[in-house]
């Protein structure tokens, strides 16, 4: 290689990078802000864009915009709203639904949605060939459970019902107060049958059906592109009933996995929102730049699971003991930092006018005589017990924390242990652990979400802890209320059970923290972070932007 | 040549069928399965699940079967992307990933050859230490580290390229070929430097300077030939380490690169995924340790006529 | 050979001697060596010399930057961070010295076999040395964690288990070579064993490149031992070292720069001292460098 | 007016351990047609001194304290570099000593013979190729058309020195500096560039530097001679006044060394054969499926005490025949039987302790010897290992094999860096003998060596033989130590003996045409 070659090569390769002009220029947000494209940070990378396959949260937000169900909710109130249902009635027992609807309602290739389509969907769903996890969304329905699980093979015994095209009866199992916010889940959005089987099996995954260019959907927004790793595209459908109310001319969805980079990329206006903040960057935010900031409660918390298994463990006065030697208000605001709230019951407050009184509280004192009768007075004795949690940074900082706390209130020695994710999970799933942490995010606006996943042997129970009363309170009690306030005291009094005998501790509740453009509107703060994609629009106010 | 170059690829054909067999036991012995998660999955769906995916049957099984659809090009579907294929997804990745380890690897080569000559011109002097420790800082400054900080000067105090992506828009690839290059510098300069120090004090450079050649032309032209022999040496085993190496760059810049799935797929315990990117990664590190054997060929004559061996 | 005027003057001293004399002249080995000492008995003396206890956290005060109080500043748990980097570099040079160690034994080892052999055994053990590369390294750490669980012991051994592949390389080319020079062709007419060959006459003379390599890779094994933190096999909070610090403080490089800036430097230090080090060891016990 | 008129060059090296005074006070010049010859032993700086002329000598260590060199109405060592580089190659041209090293691997020659053309004149790469392959032509090289994109490698050495020295006239320069042009060829290539040199320097009318250590190689070419010693002229002259009337005791070293006789000691009269060879094949697979015959059916017998010569040029199998008797070259085919053991049957392991008495001295002592074991290592370790020497007596050995090979005790804890490529031959000697061997193959011993040492070690190799009653198959390609030291001789001329005898006897009346070749092309002083 001579000198000649050496210099081409130098200028090809500063040529193929593009050392030259960049920067100055309009950023995204701006071009975005003038065309009505919203440039959406959106997490990972969607695993799939098959609504009944798919179970995070990056696949929720686009398909919220590619399909709708029979009811919406108003991101206000998170009350329903007419969806492809233009109406509804409910039984006086609670039992049948029968939902209208709109005669205009069209998928993006111009067939119109119908009742059948619904139908056909929703024993898709349910196929067990299928391996929808969200199946159990559907159980309220009447032999909804025993279809998916393979025990009822004839789909008419369960309760859907085509009276005609328009309309649609569902008839349940037990009354459920909540079942119209899970219409709006994408577990129950329709698909298109002729689509699907023109792409492969409709009962088998692998098919390439929600392909762009393949993708029929009957929501406001149709998918155009969906570059692996780097975007997804959905722009206006023509389609869509309500299309004259849509505003958005497209959003562009980034699978940005790093939190880092999405502040960075946010920063430097290549997107309007992102999907969460680094925590360290939010008391900067919060000084500097408070209207990017978004703090919004969520219906979400965090609690560290203890294996009652483990003989330490096994005595409730333990458990309490570290429940009550934990200083909540000191991590919500030194560790966390995020406008979390402490925790002391396992349902956050307000959950559909729902909440539970606190089950305990910041106690040393009382810890230290708790641990004291237990049999380890000022912590003598009490055997080495690890805590366990996947690994990341805020994770880690909050074990820390803990673990100090622990060590000076009561004494004991904690060990920590970070594990890789399915490590992690291996562990928690066969018991394999003392103290774990964990979160956890309802499916829908109402304590049973919280609650019931701590009947004994629940799939998510995970702590060995069982209790029958409380079992028989969260199964019988509250199903079989009919009214509200029944219903609640059926799960106030199980939640003052779970914490009497703290098989998890509760440390706080979450809130969705991420940072959004000033241009951004229609976007009220919720405490499921859902967004109505036909109600946003993008206008850079009155205030002229700087520079 | 050719003999040896067949005879290194029917050497691959075992190494290939180990690395598959390993890898294919073992990430089945690595705790976690590809669908277990956060919220409990109902045993119905996950025997649904695994007997799509043939995890029901017995491991021999599984592998021979496995071994099958290998033969026909197929690596299967992948368990974390259920809509893809992992040859699609290889396939999809490949291209930026291809390319952004190029251009790591033209830089590393030029900035490091470039120190790693300037220091061997004057070894021992300020003009060895300035660049050398100018490329060390490369193996101080990770990827994790150095990608960040380039993007807080370029892409966001001073503004002059783009914080991310891969092809949007000009410009956007200079950064993380930058950072992805700092390490392999590092190697490249001090290998080269090596190099050049043991050609420099050969006799023909000073046949190359009595013919009154200027020293540029002494250097580059009758030096820097034989200097690199080693940095090719190091070239064809580091462009196939790329691959995994450029993870935490994609990830930081978000390049839609098959670094991420290579990583992504193990977290994921996405078995398919893990053989496809392993077996792509082994058939790499055979090609390039052959291509560099080759180059290495191709820069010294004096090695063409050396595959002379004693007739038993 | 012709004129060679340093070769006269430099008669009458021994090679380690001389070595020994020749590095104490240069003076950047010795500063590289005498810092490395120096960062060595920190090391050693930090139960004794941290400040405060490396467990101590003060929530309320948080992220604080260098003061009277905290030399270097505290981290966002208030723990103060010169602390942390003194027992941070006690993991760091256990775990740099130790795996980069057993990489090198068995490296120098391999690389020496495989080499001097030749042939088949060769082939055989470079396509070996290929599967390893290949084989999914997370996978294989993560097993091993499984399997045995989790200590630095086996922190030590999963590092140079990887690292040694790219020593055992260098070596074998470094032997490939030394093997066509006549003195091994005077050690196998003096009937010598392969094995005596390998051990007195081979592996000395690849000393030079291991020994760049070596300081090229302590401070990587550093680095790399952040990683398999991540992955649970390396070491647990509150116990920290340079790589972890380092990691960490790269999430924060805006909002608290110094909890990057100082086990930065403290890394880049190591870093530049074995360098020197290592380059005026080499130069000193490479007998044909001396004369030029 | 001289062509290069030199004054009291002085030349040093500032290195950490002191001044080398390399090149001190020298004065010549030289006009255009003459000859001028410098020699001297390596590091006599006679090679720095030409070198520094050009601005070639590595600055620093090197330092030019004084003098000046008028050349074309200027002074080159006050010369710009650029000035000093529109000088070399163009108008001063080197050849230098090992056309191997000083060519450039990696380029094709017709590359580098082009290169001075286009630097120094404006020529088009078309009228440089024209312009190399007529040059090419008149120094010999038959179809250089074709050979022109050929490597340095793919030539011989002969042909290599040949490309050199068109490189070196093809920019037509005035003076040519020829640093030991000869010194690694073989003696009828060595007579051939010889010739050439001097046919060139006639035509062209070239001034000529020619730098040997080898008094009979300028003998019949200098016009003048320089000898240098420790950087100083110590004698000059026509060489016929130099050669006939010596003053310089230094000069006469030099003139005995060029000046080898016959061997002293008369055969010995017993004949013991120890080492059989019978129809010995050495052969290689070369590329392209051919087959190198390196040593192509050779038989032969070694008596006790003898000392058998092997002679032949480069690649007549010389080496491999060596190295194919001690098995570290497996033999094709054949047999070679030490007293009643066929060795070519047996596997590495039985023949390990075979080995010891088979020993070899290597042709390079830098090479031979591993450089990072001290002399009582290196003889210590044949003693240990082959179980010679008791733990307490192992020292007491090692000095004693000191004694023998002529090493100071005081050197026993050394290194070889830090001996003389002489002594460190001694030390090579020495682990030869540690095992107590009966044969001792010596492959070119003392041709790496500078003039005046290999009279000292051949003396020790006759003395070691009788002392030790070894014997001894000595490879050289060097007829006049051949003479002086062996009782027989076997030709070797591409793999194949064609003529062995009585030394003397061969030396009268030599029946191969090959052998009469080789007699006639050796340089002689008288």
């Amino acid at each position: 290689m001579n000198a000649r070659h050496l210099a081409a090569l130098l200028c090809a390769l500063i040529a193929a990078l593009g050392l030259a002009g960049c920067g100055g220029g309009e950023t995204r947000v701006e071009t975005g802000n003038r065309e009505q494209v919203l440039h959406w940070g959106n997490g990972t990378e969607p695993q799939e864009l098959d609504p009944h396959i798919v179970t995070g949260m990056p696949e929720h937000y686009i398909l919220i915009a590619l399909l709708e169900g029979l009811v919406l909710k108003d991101p206000a109130t998170l009350e329903p709203i007419p969806g492809v249902a233009e109406r509804w009635e409910m039984s006086a027992d609670g039992l049948v639904y029968t939902f209208h609807l709109r005669a205009d309602a069209r998928w993006s290739n111009g067939d119109p949605v119908t009742a059948s389509d619904f139908a056909w969907s929703w024993q898709r769903a349910l196929t067990p060939s299928l391996g929808n996890s969200y199946a159990y969304m559907y159980f309220a329905i009447r032999n909804a459970e025993a279809f998916a699980t393979g025990k009822l093979a004839d789909f008419g015994q369960v309760g859907v019902e085509v009276l005609d095209e328009r309309t649609l009866r569902v008839t349940l199992d037990h009354p459920t107060p909540y079942f119209l916010q899970l219409l709006d889940h994408y577990s129950m959005f329709p698909v298109h049958r002729p689509t699907l089987e023109q792409y492969g099996d409709p009962y088998q995954r692998g098919s390439t059906w929600t392909r762009a260019g393949h993708f029929v959907g009957n929501g406001p927004f149709a998918l155009d592109q969906w570059e692996l790793n780097k975007v997804v595209v959905v722009s206006k459908s023509p389609t869509y009933w309500d299309a004259a109310r849509v505003k958005l001319n497209a959003i562009h969805y980034y699978p940005v996995e790093n939190v880092s980079t999405e502040e960075r990329m946010f920063r430097a206006g290549q997107l309007h929102i992102t999907a969460s903040i680094p925590p360290d960057k939010i008391a900067v935010y919060r000084k500097e730049a408070p209207q990017l900031l978004h703090v919004e409660p969520y219906l979400g918390n965090y609690f560290y699971r203890l294996n009652t298994q483990v003989p330490q463990l096994a005595d409730p006065r333990v458990r309490r003991a570290l429940a009550m030697s934990i200083d909540r208000e000191q991590i919500v605001e030194h560790v966390t930092q995020g406008g979390q709230q402490p925790a002391y019951t396992f349902t956050p407050p307000d959950t559909l006018g729902y909440t539970a009184p606190p089950g305990f509280a910041y106690d040393p004192e009382g810890a230290r005589q708790l641990l004291a009768e237990a049999g380890y007075p000022n912590g003598q004795g009490f055997p080495p017990t690890e805590l366990l949690y996947n690994t990341s940074e805020g994770h880690r900082k909050l074990a820390v924390a803990i673990q100090q706390m622990w060590k000076r209130e009561l004494n004991i020695e904690i060990t920590l242990n970070n594990q890789d994710w399915k490590v992690y999970l291996d562990n928690v799933d066969n018991g394999h652990y003392q103290i774990a942490r964990a979160g956890w995010i309802g499916d829908y606006v109402d304590p049973n979400s919280f609650l019931d996943m701590w009947v004994t042997d629940g799939g998510n129970n995970r702590t060995g802890w069982g209790d029958p009363r409380y079992d028989a309170l969260v199964l019988q009690c509250a199903p079989a209320a009919l009214e509200r306030e029944a219903r609640y005291r059926c799960f106030r009094d199980a939640e003052a059970l779970l914490l009497e005998a703290m098989p998890v501790i509760p440390i706080f509740f979450s809130t969705r923290n991420y940072l959004r453009q000033p241009g951004v509107r229609g976007l009220p703060a919720n405490l499921l972070g859902y967004p109505l994609f036909k109600q946003v629009y993008l206008q850079v106010g009155d205030v002229q932007s700087d520079d | 040549m050719l003999r040896f170059i067949l005879h290194r690829l029917l050497q691959a054909i075992p190494v290939l069928l180990v690395v598959v067999t390993a890898t294919f036991f073992l990430i089945r012995l690595a705790p976690g399965g590809p669908f277990s998660a956060d919220k409990a999955v109902a045993p119905e769906v996950l025997h649904a699940l695994e007997a799509r995916y043939r995890l029901d049957q017995p491991l021999s099984a599984q592998y021979l079967s496995y071994l099958g659809d290998l033969l026909r090009g197929d690596f299967g579907p992948s368990f974390r992307y259920p809509g893809r294929s992992v040859d699609e997804m290889i396939f999809t990745g490949l291209p930026a990933t291809a390319e952004l380890g190029l251009y790591a690897l033209l830089i590393s080569l030029l900035l490091g050859t470039a120190a790693g000559v300037i220091a061997a011109l004057r070894p021992n002097s300020a003009q060895d230490y300035v660049p050398m420790s100018a490329a060390m800082i490369g193996i101080c400054l990770p990827s994790f580290l150095l990608g960040p900080l380039l993007i807080l000067v370029f892409g966001i105090w001073l503004d002059w390229l783009p914080v991310s992506g891969w092809g949007n828009v000009p410009g956007d690839k200079l950064l993380p070929a930058l950072t992805l290059a700092a390490g392999y510098t590092a190697y490249v300069a001090r290998l080269s430097r090596g190099g050049m120090l043991e050609v420099l004090a050969q006799d023909y450079i000073r046949t190359a300077r009595a013919k009154g050649l200027p020293e540029w032309l002494v250097v580059c032209k009758h030096g820097l030939r034989g200097g690199l022999i080693p940095v090719v040496a190091f070239a064809g085993p580091a462009f196939a380490g790329l691959l995994s190496g450029s993870f935490v760059v994609e990830t930081i810049f978000q390049i839609p690169g098959l670094g991420r799935f290579y990583v992504q797929a193990a977290f994921n315990r996405d078995y398919t995924m893990i053989m496809g990117t392993t077996i792509f990664f082994a058939v790499l590190i055979v090609a390039f340790n052959l291509l560099a054997d080759i180059a290495a060929v191709w820069l010294n004559p004096r090695l063409r006529q050396q595959y002379r061996k004693p007739a038993a | 050979m012709t004129g060679d005027p340093l070769a006269q003057a430099e008669r009458g001293v021994s090679l380690w001697r001389d070595a020994w004399l020749r590095l104490r002249r240069n003076r950047l080995a010795v500063a590289g060596g005498l810092m490395l000492i120096l960062l060595c008995a920190l090391a050693l003396l930090t139960p004794w010399i941290a400040p405060y206890d490396y467990k101590a956290q003060d929530l309320a005060l948080g992220a604080a930057p260098p003061s009277a109080a905290h030399w270097l500043g505290t981290d966002t748990l208030g723990r103060d961070l010169l602390t942390h980097v003194l027992w941070g570099g006690r993991i760091s040079f256990a775990v740099g010295f130790v795996a980069t160690a057993v990489a090198l034994a068995i490296g120098v080892l391999y690389g020496t076999v495989a080499g001097y052999v030749g042939g088949r055994v060769d082939a055989v053990m470079m396509r070996l040395v290929d599967i390893l590369y290949a084989l999914p390294f997370m996978i294989f750490i993560i097993l091993l964690m499984v399997i045995f669980g989790r200590n630095l012991v086996l922190l030590f051994l999963a590092i140079g288990a990887v690292e040694w592949l790219t020593m055992a390389r260098i070596v074998r080319g470094q032997v490939q070579a030394l093997k066509q020079q006549e003195f091994i062709e005077a050690a196998v007419s003096l009937g010598l064993s392969r094995w005596t060959i390998i051990r007195r006459h081979l592996i000395p003379n690849t000393l030079g490149p291991v020994i760049v390599y070596t300081t090229l890779t302590i401070p990587s094994v550093m680095l790399l031992e952040a990683f398999l933190s991540f992955l649970g096999l390396g070491i647990q909070p509150p116990a920290s070292s340079w790589g972890l610090l380092i990691s960490y403080g790269a999430e924060t490089m805006e909002e608290y720069p110094w909890l990057l800036i100082f086990p930065g430097l403290a890394l880049s230090l190591t870093l530049f001292s074995l360098n020197f080090l290592g380059d005026g060891l080499r130069d000193a016990l490479d007998p044909r460098i001396a004369k030029d | 007016m001289a062509l290069l008129e030199v004054e009291d060059l002085s030349v040093w090296f500032h290195t950490r351990n002191g001044v080398v005074r390399a090149v001190e006070q020298v004065s010549f010049s030289v006009d255009a047609g003459e000859t001028l010859a410098i020699v001297g032993e390596s590091g006599s700086g006679k090679s720095v001194c030409c070198y520094s002329l050009l601005g070639l000598v590595p600055m620093p260590p090197g330092r030019i304290e004084s003098g000046r060199a008028r050349f074309a109405g200027r002074d080159l060592l006050r010369l710009a570099p650029r000035q000093l580089r529109a000088v070399r190659g163009n108008q001063i041209a080197t050849i230098c000593q090992d056309p191997m090293t000083c060519l450039n691997p990696f380029l094709s020659l017709g590359e580098q013979l082009m290169e001075p053309l286009l630097q120094h004149r404006k020529v088009s790469r078309r009228a440089a190729r024209a312009q190399a392959l007529e040059l090419l032509e008149e120094v010999g090289i038959a179809d250089a058309g074709r050979r022109f994109g050929a490597y340095p490698h793919e030539f011989s050495g002969g042909m290599r020195q040949r490309v050199m020295i068109a490189m070196a006239l093809i920019a037509e320069p005035k003076l040519l500096i020829a640093d030991e042009p000869t010194t690694a060829l073989d003696v009828t290539i060595q007579a051939q560039i010889l010739r050439l040199i001097a046919e060139i320097q006639a035509r062209r009318n070239l001034g000529v530097i020619f730098v040997s250590h080898d008094l009979a190689v300028v003998a019949d070419i200098a016009d003048h001679i320089l000898v240098m010693q420790d950087g100083r002229v110590v004698e000059r002259g026509a060489p016929r006044t130099l050669f006939r009337d010596p003053q310089h005791p230094y000069t006469r070293k030099l003139l005995a060394a060029s000046r080898r006789g016959r061997k002293a000691a008369p055969p010995p009269p017993q004949r013991e054969p120890v080492i059989g060879i019978e129809g010995l094949r050495t052969w290689f697979s070369a590329p392209g499926g051919r087959t190198v015959k390196a040593v192509d059916d050779v038989s032969l017998t070694l008596y006790r005490n003898e000392i058998l010569g092997v002679v032949g040029e480069s690649g007549s199998g010389k080496s491999t025949l060596g190295r194919s008797i001690l098995q570290l070259v497996k033999p094709t085919a054949g047999s070679v039987r030490l007293g009643g053991t066929e060795l070519t049957r047996l596997n590495e392991s039985a023949l390990r302790p075979l080995r010891r008495h088979l020993q070899m001295i290597f042709q390079d002592p830098y090479a031979s010897l591993n450089p990072r074991m001290s002399v009582f290592d290196a003889l210590a370790e044949p003693l240990r290992y082959h179980r010679l020497a008791s733990r307490r007596d192992v020292t007491a050995q090692v000095l004693a094999l000191m004694d023998d090979v002529g090493l100071p005790r005081s050197a026993i804890r050394k290194y070889p860096h830090e001996f003389s490529g002489g002594q460190r031959q001694r030390i090579a000697i020495g682990r030869a003998l540690a095992t107590r061997p009966e044969v001792v193959v010596a492959d070119e011993p003392v041709s790496a060596l500078d003039v005046t040492i290999p009279a000292q070690i051949l003396d020790l190799i006759l003395a070691l033989v009788a002392r030790h009653n070894l014997s001894l198959i000595f490879i050289s390609h060097d007829l006049s130590v051949v003479r002086y030291l062996c009782d027989r001789v076997l030709v070797l001329h591409r793999g194949k003996a064609v003529e062995s005898g009585a030394t003397e006897e061969l030396w009268a009346a030599p029946q191969a045409a090959y052998t009469r070749e080789l007699l006639a092309a050796a340089p002689r002083l008288d």
